[in-house]
This record gives structure tokens, C-alpha cells and sequence, in this order.
């Protein structure tokens, strides 16, 4: 048993780390710091960089433009990159859509698609999640028929991440509303944003962000070929894709980043005259979670290790199940903590948006994203198969319930 | 031991009630608050004319004569509409400091306004470096002739941009976290000297920052007696703090309602969620903290008037502590339970959450209660 | 709003008072604080003493010799009882058959049974779990078998507290198997424990004492007479039992009496050269535990203040749902609590059931009990509906669902 | 990043299991806790025969040569099968010291004995005032001539009463919580001055009170430097909390394979009782728990010979904290699983609770270990 990296491995994640202090452009690593929300322009210049270093598609084979990186790797680089703090690839372009095409889709679609996503020429969005049906994908309502060249598309996707930026989505349609199961007669459909008929309609979230959209399809008209794979079998393609959704779903970097800047400010803010991380009750909750934090990260090590070990695994390690719970319970717990820093001064809303705001600030400067921060991250216990589905699922798979 | 409403409090209770479900539903409250001041002067005269504002004031200075019991049932019902009205500004954070250390010449003058509608009123007491300590004043008030000149900066003045008067707390002796040499001064808001920054709090509540800048008062501004207002403070802070408790029955009663009602609507695979044992389970953990934190409303209270300085803030520490971890988890829960739509502005539960989690932050943290209770002894005793 | 006693309520809490400070034998005061389980022979003693009094059974009409004391009264006796503390009066004949007796019984059972009873001179236990059933209470297999004026008893029960001291049983036995609903075909029976055929075997419990018993009958002969209310009618008895067990579920005064100890003792035990009540760790926790409890407090005055105001109240006061919630875990807090006060001297074992010993004890004469009450109080969430079924219940009745 | 066992490794654990499981069943182990001296001799040969007792023992002195990471392979085994065996004592605690601070001559001497499973051994170390302040020693050494003349009180320790040898931890100068000034000491347990009193803990393991009086040992009998026993304490003591740690991995292994089985078992109301997602979720938890010790149970082992003691103590420290935190509480989630057989001494589930409970108690608890990584900086940065 060694939990240290080998030799190699260091040497890879010295080489990642250098990468990201050299190139990471500074006003990108700060709103990092400060937001965790990149513009889009920001996302784009970074996309770019990374794409160049030949680094856009940490997961993807070689043959497609990928790195050809093992489960290890991938982890370095994905933790070393959160930890830095350094915007992740957007996943919809990179983990969601890129695989599904290379995957199931035609030869011209991966000319045609996959070098544009490395490198963000395309900004994807995902059209999966329809009002009303939360984790019941296959409920799915919106309509796809076929006429002549073209699929006509009415309906409406939620919960569609960025989509304000977006110029293609990837949507789930119902092609066949007479298949014997919900889940079969779903299309995988490829629709560019600048169709006529869509029209994209920002959710305002809890933080006062616009992060998520309504998406709305009139008479929308796709060509035949931005069909991927055969018609009526997207749902396996769909299976798929949630499948990978597994990767760095702990985001143990991320937390570390958030845990040293906790206790950074800490350092800073006074309680009764001494600095909040010299009052025991504070400093305990910053331990307590260290720990818990230590302990995921080593657990999640394992399961990299395992994957590395199986590569074709066909149950993935049962321990990978629990890294969405505590992954997530340690992201909120992250975010309440900072929250709890900034004393009264988390109070004050000083923006409406992630677009910042030039006014001095109320407080201390850095107050200003830590209360929006902690709202926002409710999320992440909600998203992707929210913690409860999480436990009835390792429930069934694992404990045989 | 009698926990039944009088008559005239069930009467009152049912008109604010009334009152607010057909002025202050969810969108209602949106224009409002998407609106400046981000409060309704049309409801404020409403409760004005229902005699909401008069609670607490004495008979002879023009209002009910009622106490800290009337404020529970105001701040639940007001809790319930998630209001954003000054009612806690006015009536009980500076209309207490009034009714505490008020000459009968200033509540003469002043009561009948607040109890009016007319007058909005500001405790104009936080700074930057206090956090939570309750001493902590580095405003300044020097004697000059028959006069005080204030120089400071207050912070997260609640309603502080909107307030016709403010109640400044400025250093008259001693040195910045003492609790000897607080006096207490009434402050026209446009005076001169007084520039004001309003925002709105996470919430929505309105707040500013206050600078004074050589603020001239004469010394019949002065709130009580030089040197003494930490008293004041304290109790008004802790009858602050039993009307967020009071507050909290009003969100925790609306976010239980609003929850469960979800569950039920919801279908998932064909089923109401509500058919989960687990999500039940959840729900009636909502309903164990309401009820929990009902009591505990009813306990800080009943001492809010107490003039046992030490059982009195002792009751308000433990409300304070119950709102921020058991009334924080079950705004947490509540979310959880909505899922998604949980985390958008367009649903009301969202809302309630956040005036939750910025409840927890005014008038010091759980933590900060929960350190003052155990460094005092036993609550048992009291 | 007065969370006050009255000035008459106080009187009558001063009387009760005095009357526990002069007349609760010291010895048996002395065994409440440090284990809560008095010997048979205390029972006996204190129970004699509280009849002589008239206040054997606090919540009787007067007509059968109780106190005809109300809802409050009952509450601030049984509050004051435990918080002295002294032992509550034995629940078996008190709170369960008692009741059952005078309200459905015939006037030679009232006769009989109920001054005997009041003074503890038969001591009753509980027949109504057998294994396997759980809260399906219902499911019972013990056969009652009319002969001639006897019924023949087979069967087996368990989860029999204190059976080891009893001279009767109250048992549901099904006398009807071939009813058309489990509930039906059950009676309630009064049975000798000196009778033939019946064996109790003690079940060691985790904390190493023996509470509770199996019992098992052999060919019991139980006389007709011994048949309380109708044949078959057993079920509506045994619900109108456990429907008067909420009295005082939550047990305030005990936990008050807890909380009281381990302030007492964390002032004695040193941690790191300072009494262990100066630690702010544990001296939060300790607070945290008050707070609750005061909460809890209220809200069962909440609880009593209805009772009084509508005795005749079909549907509880919702409040009164969570007092077994709140309660049990309170109660086990302070367990947990008092365990953490003797640090490394929780760990001996000093002795293997309630009897006490005669070594000298290891560690501070007031540690020896402190994990087996902990281990015994897992229990309190447990039995009586389990705190999941409590949760359920609420779940039905005050929610909807 | 390594998470493998060496063939070695496989093949040791898998005998060692068997060994277990064929002697070491809930019957089997009812036997052994019920008789004296708590645990069983047969047994204890056969481990030494399987080769467990050499495991950390360096090969020149007659041992295996492996490392802590054999130890929890070792302890995981022991741990879920409830093992009332000294090993802990024998091994990772006196074992320990020995390895630290023995001479080549006390180590030649010593460490054949007990690889073959003669001797059992027992560190002396806690006492009364001391809590869990592990530089508090009162117990004294003095020097006369050239030997030592111990006298003091030790308390609790493990395995005392049925050692044969004791490492007894003795002040040689210094104050009681001093960390220099400690020395210790090779003592026959049937020495001439000491009296022992044996009894149980909580969870059957054996334990004793050992006072000594004028107890007289030559200079050779000195394990290490005088005066620099703490440093081997702390080492020791950190090792001896992986170890726990792994037995936690065994213990909650079982206690969730137990609980889910039987509540598979269980029917209610015609179902069986895990078709309840409240009991289904509540095993989760216990799942979750398992891994997450077992994670920090790795890293506790990884950095258990490390030189630098704040590492070391940190990684120990954060094990112990999820021990006593997240360990107990899945403890008690089974027992409330079981209902009313989990509170019954004829339910296994029962003394795998009591082992997790009692193991709180042993060289510092949660709160205590706690407190030690929130008074030392981020465990994230080593």
C-alpha cells in the first residue's frame, strides 16, 4: 500500500502544476477565487490555451485529440487544476456530447464536431431535463418528426446550464410517441442554437445568478444528419453519457482550495479581538472538515487506483458510489463555512449577477460571493441524481437491498 | 402555565393575517421588493391603521400597552409573509431603545409618529471591526459646549437608507469593545454630516451603510443617561432576537406548509414523492424544529422583558442558537426536498431560505450564542 | 402567554417537593443517581410509602383510589419525582393494567386487583411482545384455550420487564384463530406467574443487567374469571393501553436530573489540569443538550396545558408527536454526555448486573455506571414504537401523507 | 498510489480468516469472554504458529520484517471477529516500545518470545489524573545505586493482569504532564512490589489495575534514554490508533453485513423490514462510514512510521476522530436497525457497539484528537 504518488505520477503532476502557474491567466485565477464563475470570454481564452497545450480533452483517446491520459492522470491533472484554481473544461462540449459523438457518431459528425469542441469554437449545452420530470428522464415529452431532410422540433428542456452562451445543444426527443416503453422511441438529436424557433428563457437561481435556462422549441427544424447514431435508440446513447458523469464528481480540489482559503480569511477576520481561526469552535469545524476531506480524498484515490487497475471494469469500485454524497456534502459544508467567516458581513447583496459590480464594497472585499456562493451550492446535492437516488442506488447495487 | 391567546390578540392576529394574505402574497412581495425602498409604504399605513405599530408602546405615550407577547404573534404572522416591511427597525430595535431610555419628552414626540406610520426609524449601531460583540463602538461623540459631535461609521443598518431618525450608538468614554461609555443619540437622518449607502440585504431586507462625519447634536438628543447605553443594547438586542425567533415560527410554519404540499403535488415515475418514506422522514424533522423552535419563541418571550439582565439574554442566546442550526437544516431540508426548483428565485421557498440563513447572521451567529450560554453556567437553573 | 406556574400550581409543586425531600428513603435516592435501577425490595419500600400518602397512582380518579389529580398536577408531580430524583411508580399496574381494569374490568376484578396495586403489593409485568413481532403487535401466537373454566395457556412472550420480580402477568392471548382479521380473536388475560407451567428466562442486556425476560407458558390453567371484558374483544383494551403511554414520554425531569449530574461531575473530573466544565468543547455540548431540553420543556407544558383544556380531546395536541422523538434522543444525549465525563474510566466494567458490588471502585466511585446506562438507553428510541415508527406516524396524521 | 496487497500479504489474510472464522464464531467467542483469563490461549498459539506475531518485528531480531500496513491487515482481521486476544497489547503497544526503544539485547531477548506466542506482554502507562494527557506520568523512578525504584499507580491497562512482562512508563524527573523526564521500564509482572487487580472493560477485553511498590529493577531494565520515553509514547500510541482504526474497518464490515442481512430477515407486518428506504438509507450510512474509515484507517497506517511526529500524530488523530465520530454513530445506527435485539448481549451486533464505544475511551477520544489537529494548522498541507 503506498498513498503517495510514484515517481512518475509526481513528476506528471509537477509538470500539470507548472503548466497552470505559467498559464493560467491572472484575472481568470481570480475570479476563480473569488466566484468560482468565469465570463464566457474568460472560459473561452482558457479553453483555448488548454486546447493548444493539446490538453482540452483531459479523458478523450489520442485518436480523437485527447491526451490518451489513464484514470491517474486524469485525476492529477483534474485536481491540480481545481486546487490551482483554474476553471475545469465545460463538460458539456468535453465529457457529455464529445464521447456520445466519437462514440455512436458518424464518421463526417466527429470531422465536424470534435475539434471544434476542443478548443470551444462550439459552446454545447445540454437538452436533456424537461419541467416536471427531475430524475424520470425517459418522462421526456418533446417531439421530434421527421419531414423530408429535416426532424420539426417542438417542446421545452429546463435546467439547461449556460445555455445563454451556447451555439449548438444536444437534446433528447421523442421520435416514436408509440414505442411499448417510455424509453424506447428517444432520439439523440444535434441542434444548432441560432435555429429559428428556439428561444432561451435565463431561471433565475437562488443566488441571483442566471446559471440555468428554460429552452423552447417552435417548429424548430434540425437536418436529418445531426441525427447521432440510429433513430429511436438515443436513450442507450443517453445511458452513456450519464455513465461518464461519474469523473471527479468529488471534487476533492476544488474543497482543498476552498478549505485553504477558509482559512486564510479566518486568519484575517476578527472574533472578539482575535483572529476567528485562534476560536476553537471555528477552528474545529475547519479540522473536522479537513478530515472528512482527507478521508474522500483518499477514498477517491482508491478508486482511481481501481479504475487504472480495470479499465473495462464493468461494476465500477463500490466505493466510487459514495464520492457524489460526500463530495457534495463537503462542497456545501465548504461553502457554509466561508459563509460563516464573513460574519454579518455575508449579509449584504453587492451584485445581482456574476458579472461583478464597481462599487466599493460592504465589508471586507471578499465578502461579497461567500452567502451566493452557499445558496448556489444547495445544488450540488440536488444535481445529478440527487443524494437521496444516490443512496437508493448504492441501496440496491451495493448492500443488495 | 397558559399558552391561549386573549381575545383581543386572536382578533388582531386574524386581521394581520387577513391583511397580508391579500397584500402580501409571493407576487405581491416580488413587485415589492423588485421595487425601491423594497418596502410597501401602502401596507405600512395598513398596519399603521390596524394598530400593528402600537404594540408595544405604553398607553400613555400613545400606544398599546402591550409587550413582548404581541410582538411574537406581529413578527409570525409578518415572518409568514416573509415581509419586508421596518417592522423590526422601528417598532422593536429603535422603538425599544425609545421605550428603554426615552425621555417622556422624546417618546412624547416620537411614539405617536412611529405609531402613525409616518416615522421609520434606524438602530444605527454595527461597525465593521464588532463582528458580533455587542460593545464594540468606535463611533465617537464628543461633549462640545451644549452640544455632541459624532464621527463614525455605522454598517448593515437595518431600513438605515430609508429611516426618517436614527438611534446612533457613539463612544462617549472608555475604549472600543468596553461595555461602560456607550450613550446613545437621536440623529435626524439628513442632518448634516450624515451620508447614507442603501443596498439590500441577500434576503432583500433594505440596509445601508451610515457614515457621520462631525454630526452636531444637542445634548437633549442624548437617549438615556451618557455613558450607559450598553444596558439599552443588550436588552433590545435580546427582545430583537425573540422577535426573530417569533419570525422563524412564521418561515418554518410557511417552508413545512409549502414542502409538504410539493411532495404531494410532485409525481416522479408516475408517483407523488410524497409516497417516499425517506422524504416523510425529512418533512417531519421540519415539523419537529417548528415545533422546537416554537417553544423556544414562546421562552425567549416570556423573559424578553425581564430585568434579570443574565436569564433574559440567556433565553435570547438559546432561541438564537435553535435559529441558526435546527431552523437553518430545516431551510436546508426544504430545499433538498424541492429539488431543483428549489434553487430558483421563482419559487417562494427559496426565499424563505435565505431570510433564514441571514437571520442567523444579525444579532451574533448560533455560535456566538451558543459560547455566551455555556460560558454562563446552566440554563436549567433559570 | 405564561410559561409560569401559577401561585397555586407552584404551592402544589412546593408540597411535592417537600414531600419527596422528607419521605424518599436516601438509600433509594442514592441508587437513582447513580444507576436508576432500584432493587426489587425499593420498589416495594417507596411504593408503600407513596400509597400511604394517596398518591400511589397520580393519574387514577379518586373512585379507585387514585389522586384525581389533572393533566398538570400529574405533570408537575411525575417532573418533580424525576428530577429529585426518586422512582417513578412501576408503570406495568399503574399506567397499563390498572386503567384497563377499572375501565373495562368487572366490579371483583376492580375489587381485587386495584388496592392491590396502589401499594405494590402484586407486582405486574407486561405480556404482549413475542418474538418476532415487533411493532406488529398483532401477529401474537400465544393460544388461549377454553376448558371447562379454565383457559390452557401455550405460547411464548417477550420483552418482559422486570417479569423476574412479578407476581401477575397481563397477557393477549388469541382465543379465536379463525378470525378474519389478526386484530380479532385476542383476548386479555390476568395470569398468575406462580402458576404451573410457566418459566421466565432472563435476556442479558447490552449494559450486562437483566430488565427484561422471556416467559413461556406450558399448558397454563388460567381461570375464566381471569378473562378481563369480552372474549375476543382483547385488541380495543390493548389500544386503549398503549394509548395512555405518552404520559411523561419525554421525561423532562430525569434529563433535568442528568443534565444537573454531569455539570456536577465535569466540575470534578480534570482534562488537562482543568475541570473538564471548563473545556469549551464539552461545556457547548452540555449547553447545546440544555437548550433542547428547555425547548423540549415548553414544548410538553404546550402538550399539558391541552390536556387540561380539553380532556376530552380526541386528537392530541401535534406537539405531543415529537415528545418521544425529543425525549429519547435528549435522553440519550445525556448518557452519551455523562459517559464522556469519566473519559478512559467508562471502559471498566465494575459489575455485571444491578446489584452492586463490594469491590472498591476503579477509577471515581461515580463512573461505574455511566456506559451501561449509555449501552441501556439505545433502548428509549427503540421500544414503545420505535422513533422511525414515531416518525411515520407523524408523518400520517400531522402531515397528510 | 498503491492500494494492492502483496501475494504475501493475500495469502497471510486469507489464513488468517479462516483461522478465525473456524475459532473465533459468535459461540466460540461467548466461550472465551466467559471463562479466564477473557481470552484464549489456543488461539494465541495459533496465530503465533500462523506467523501474526512476528509481523512489525524487524528480521534480525527474529521477525517478519513488515510494517504497519501488515498490522492493519492483522487488526482488520482480529477486529471482525471481536478478538479478545492480546495482540494489541503484546504487539502494537509493549511490541511497539520495544521495537522504538529496545536494545539490541532486550530486543533479542524479548522478541522471540513473543513471535512464538510465550510471552505476553503490557504497557503500563495510563493513570488516574492523567485522562488522556499522554505526558501525564506520577508514577516515579528513582535511581539508587545502579538500579531504579519505581512506585505508582497504573491504570487500565490492557491485558495487565495476564502480562508476563510490563513496560511501565515512570517519571525520572520533571513535573506529572512534563514530556521530558519520562523514562520506562522492562518489569516482571510477578516482580516483587507489584499487585494487580484484573477486570473486564466494557467489551470484555481483559484489563488491570497495577500498583507498585518499592519496586526494584536494574539499570538494564531501562528501555532507552532516561528521561526520553515521550517521544516513544507518542510513537507508540500513534500506532496503536491505526491499529484501532483498521480493527474499525473489520468491526464495521461486520456490523453492516449484519445489519443488512438482517433486515432482510426481519419481517413486519408480512414484509421484511428492508423494504423500509428509511432503514435502507440508514444502512448507507453505515456503508459510507466503513469507507471513509477505512480510507483514513490507510492513512493513519501509511504515516504510522513516520519520522516526523507532527505528521504522524496528525494523521493518528484524524483516524481517531472519525473513530469516535462517524464510527459510533453507525454503531448505534445498527443497534437501532436491530430494535429490540440489538440491545441484547445474545446479538452479536451488541459487542461489536460495545468494541467501537470502549475504543472511544482508549488513548484519547474524539474530542480529544479533535482538539489536537484544530491547535495544529491544516491537515491538508503534510
Amino acid at each position: 500500500m503506498e498513498l503517495k504518488l510514484s515517481d512518475e505520477q509526481r513528476a506528471f503532476r509537477d509538470e500539470v502544476r507548472t503548466f497552470f502557474k505559467e498559464n493560467v491567466p491572472d484575472d481568470i485565477r481570480k475570479t476563480m477565487v473569488e466566484s468560482g464563475h468565469p465570463t464566457k470570454e474568460q472560459f473561452q481564452r482558457w479553453t483555448k490555451i488548454l486546447a493548444y497545450k493539446g490538453w482540452g480533452a483531459p479523458h478523450w483517446p489520442e485518436e480523437h485529440g485527447g491526451t490518451g491520459w489513464g484514470p491517474v492522470e486524469q485525476y492529477i491533472f483534474l485536481e491540480e487544476l481545481q486546487a490551482y484554481p483554474a476553471p475545469a473544461p465545460l463538460p458539456f462540449g468535453v465529457n457529455m456530447v464529445g464521447p456520445v459523438i466519437y462514440t455512436f457518431g458518424n464518421e463526417e459528425q466527429k470531422q465536424t464536431y470534435l475539434p471544434r469542441i476542443l478548443d470551444l469554437t462550439d459552446w454545447w449545452c445540454q437538452g436533456f431535463s424537461e419541467p416536471g420530470a427531475g430524475s424520470d428522464l425517459a418522462s421526456l415529452k418533446t417531439r421530434a418528426v421527421k419531414e423530408g431532410d429535416h426532424y420539426i422540433v417542438n417542446g421545452q428542456k429546463t435546467w439547461t446550464t449556460l445555455a445563454q452562451h451556447a451555439d449548438w445543444i444536444f437534446c433528447l426527443v421523442r421520435t416514436d410517441p408509440d414505442a411499448d416503453k417510455p424509453q424506447k422511441g428517444i432520439s439523440f438529436l444535434l441542434i444548432d442554437m441560432k435555429s429559428e424557433g428556439i428561444t432561451v428563457r435565463p431561471i433565475q437561481t437562488v443566488d441571483g445568478g442566471v446559471e440555468v435556462n428554460e429552452v423552447f422549441f417552435d417548429d424548430v427544424k434540425v437536418p436529418v444528419e445531426n441525427l447521432v447514431g440510429e433513430e429511436n435508440k438515443g436513450w442507450d446513447y443517453a445511458k452513456f453519457l450519464l455513465g461518464n458523469e461519474r469523473t471527479n464528481i468529488a471534487r476533492i480540489g476544488m474543497s482543498k482550495h476552498a478549505a485553504k482559503r477558509i482559512r486564510e480569511l479566518a486568519g484575517i477576520e476578527l472574533a472578539g479581538g482575535k483572529p476567528l481561526i485562534e476560536d476553537r469552535r471555528f477552528a474545529e469545524k475547519l479540522a473536522m472538515l479537513e478530515i472528512d476531506l482527507k478521508s474522500l480524498e483518499i477514498t477517491q484515490m482508491r478508486v482511481v487506483a481501481d479504475d487504472a487497475k480495470n479499465p473495462n471494469a464493468k461494476t465500477p469500485n463500490p466505493a466510487s458510489s459514495i464520492l457524489k454524497i460526500k463530495g457534495s456534502e463537503i462542497q456545501q459544508r465548504c461553502t457554509e463555512l466561508l459563509m460563516e467567516v464573513m460574519g454579518p458581513y455575508a449579509a449584504p447583496r453587492q451584485h445581482d449577477d456574476y458579472l461583478g459590480h464597481n462599487e466599493p464594497p460592504i465589508g471586507p472585499d471578499y465578502a461579497a460571493h461567500a452567502a451566493p456562493g452557499y445558496f448556489n451550492y444547495r445544488k450540488v446535492s440536488i444535481y445529478g441524481g440527487s443524494n437521496e437516488i444516490q443512496k437508493n442506488i448504492i441501496a440496491k447495487a451495493v448492500l443488495g437491498f | 402555565m397558559d399558552f391561549d391567546l386573549t381575545e383581543e390578540q386572536s382578533m388582531l392576529k386574524d386581521s394581520l393575517d387577513r391583511l397580508l394574505s391579500d397584500n402580501y402574497g409571493f407576487e405581491d412581495r416580488e413587485k415589492i421588493r423588485k421595487a425601491e425602498p423594497g418596502w410597501s409604504r401602502d401596507v405600512w399605513a395598513q398596519l399603521a391603521e390596524l394598530g400593528l405599530l402600537m404594540l408595544p408602546f405604553a398607553e400613555e405615550d400613545g400606544g398599546f400597552g402591550g409587550g413582548p407577547e404581541d410582538v411574537m404573534l406581529a413578527m409570525e404572522s409578518l415572518g409568514g409573509a416573509l415581509s419586508l416591511e421596518p417592522f423590526l427597525a422601528t417598532v422593536v430595535l429603535a422603538g425599544g431603545a425609545l421605550r428603554e431610555a426615552g425621555s417622556d419628552e422624546q417618546r412624547g414626540e416620537l411614539v405617536p409618529q412611529i405609531v402613525g406610520g409616518e416615522l421609520v426609524m434606524a438602530l444605527a449601531h454595527g461597525e465593521r471591526g464588532a463582528r458580533y460583540t455587542l460593545s464594540h463602538v468606535e463611533t465617537t461623540a464628543k461633549k462640545d459646549g451644549d452640544s455632541y459631535v459624532l464621527n463614525g461609521e455605522k454598517s448593515i443598518v437595518l431600513h438605515g437608507a430609508d429611516a426618517h431618525k436614527l438611534i446612533v450608538s457613539a463612544r462617549t468614554s472608555d475604549d472600543a469593545a468596553d461595555e461602560d461609555g456607550i450613550s446613545l443619540f437621536l440623529v435626524d437622518a439628513d442632518a448634516d454630516g450624515i451620508s447614507r449607502r442603501g443596498y439590500r440585504l441577500q434576503d432583500d431586507r433594505p440596509a445601508a451603510e451610515i457614515t457621520l462625519s462631525d454630526v452636531r447634536v444637542p445634548d437633549s438628543a442624548r437617549l438615556g443617561a451618557e455613558g450607559q447605553g450598553y444596558g439599552v443594547l443588550a436588552k433590545v438586542h435580546d427582545q430583537a432576537i425573540a422577535a426573530l425567533a417569533a419570525e422563524a415560527v412564521g418561515l418554518l410554519t410557511r417552508i413545512l406548509a409549502t414542502t409538504t404540499q410539493y411532495l404531494k403535488d410532485r409525481k416522479q415515475f408516475g408517483v407523488p414523492i410524497a409516497k417516499f418514506q425517506v422524504l416523510q422522514h425529512d418533512s417531519v424533522d421540519i415539523f419537529v424544529a417548528l415545533e422546537q423552535i416554537r417553544s423556544i419563541a414562546m421562552y425567549a418571550t416570556s423573559e424578553a422583558d425581564n430585568e434579570d439582565a443574565e436569564i433574559r439574554s440567556r433565553a435570547a442566546s438559546a432561541a438564537k442558537v435553535m435559529l441558526g442550526q435546527d431552523g437553518r437544516k430545516a431551510a436546508e431540508t426544504a430545499i433538498q426536498l424541492h429539488g431543483g426548483v428549489g434553487v430558483t428565485m421563482e419559487y417562494a421557498i427559496s426565499h424563505y431560505f435565505k431570510r433564514m440563513t441571514v437571520n442567523d447572521m444579525l444579532f451574533g451567529n448560533a455560535d456566538h450564542h451558543l459560547k455566551r450560554i455555556a460560558e454562563t453556567g446552566s440554563l436549567l437553573e433559570s
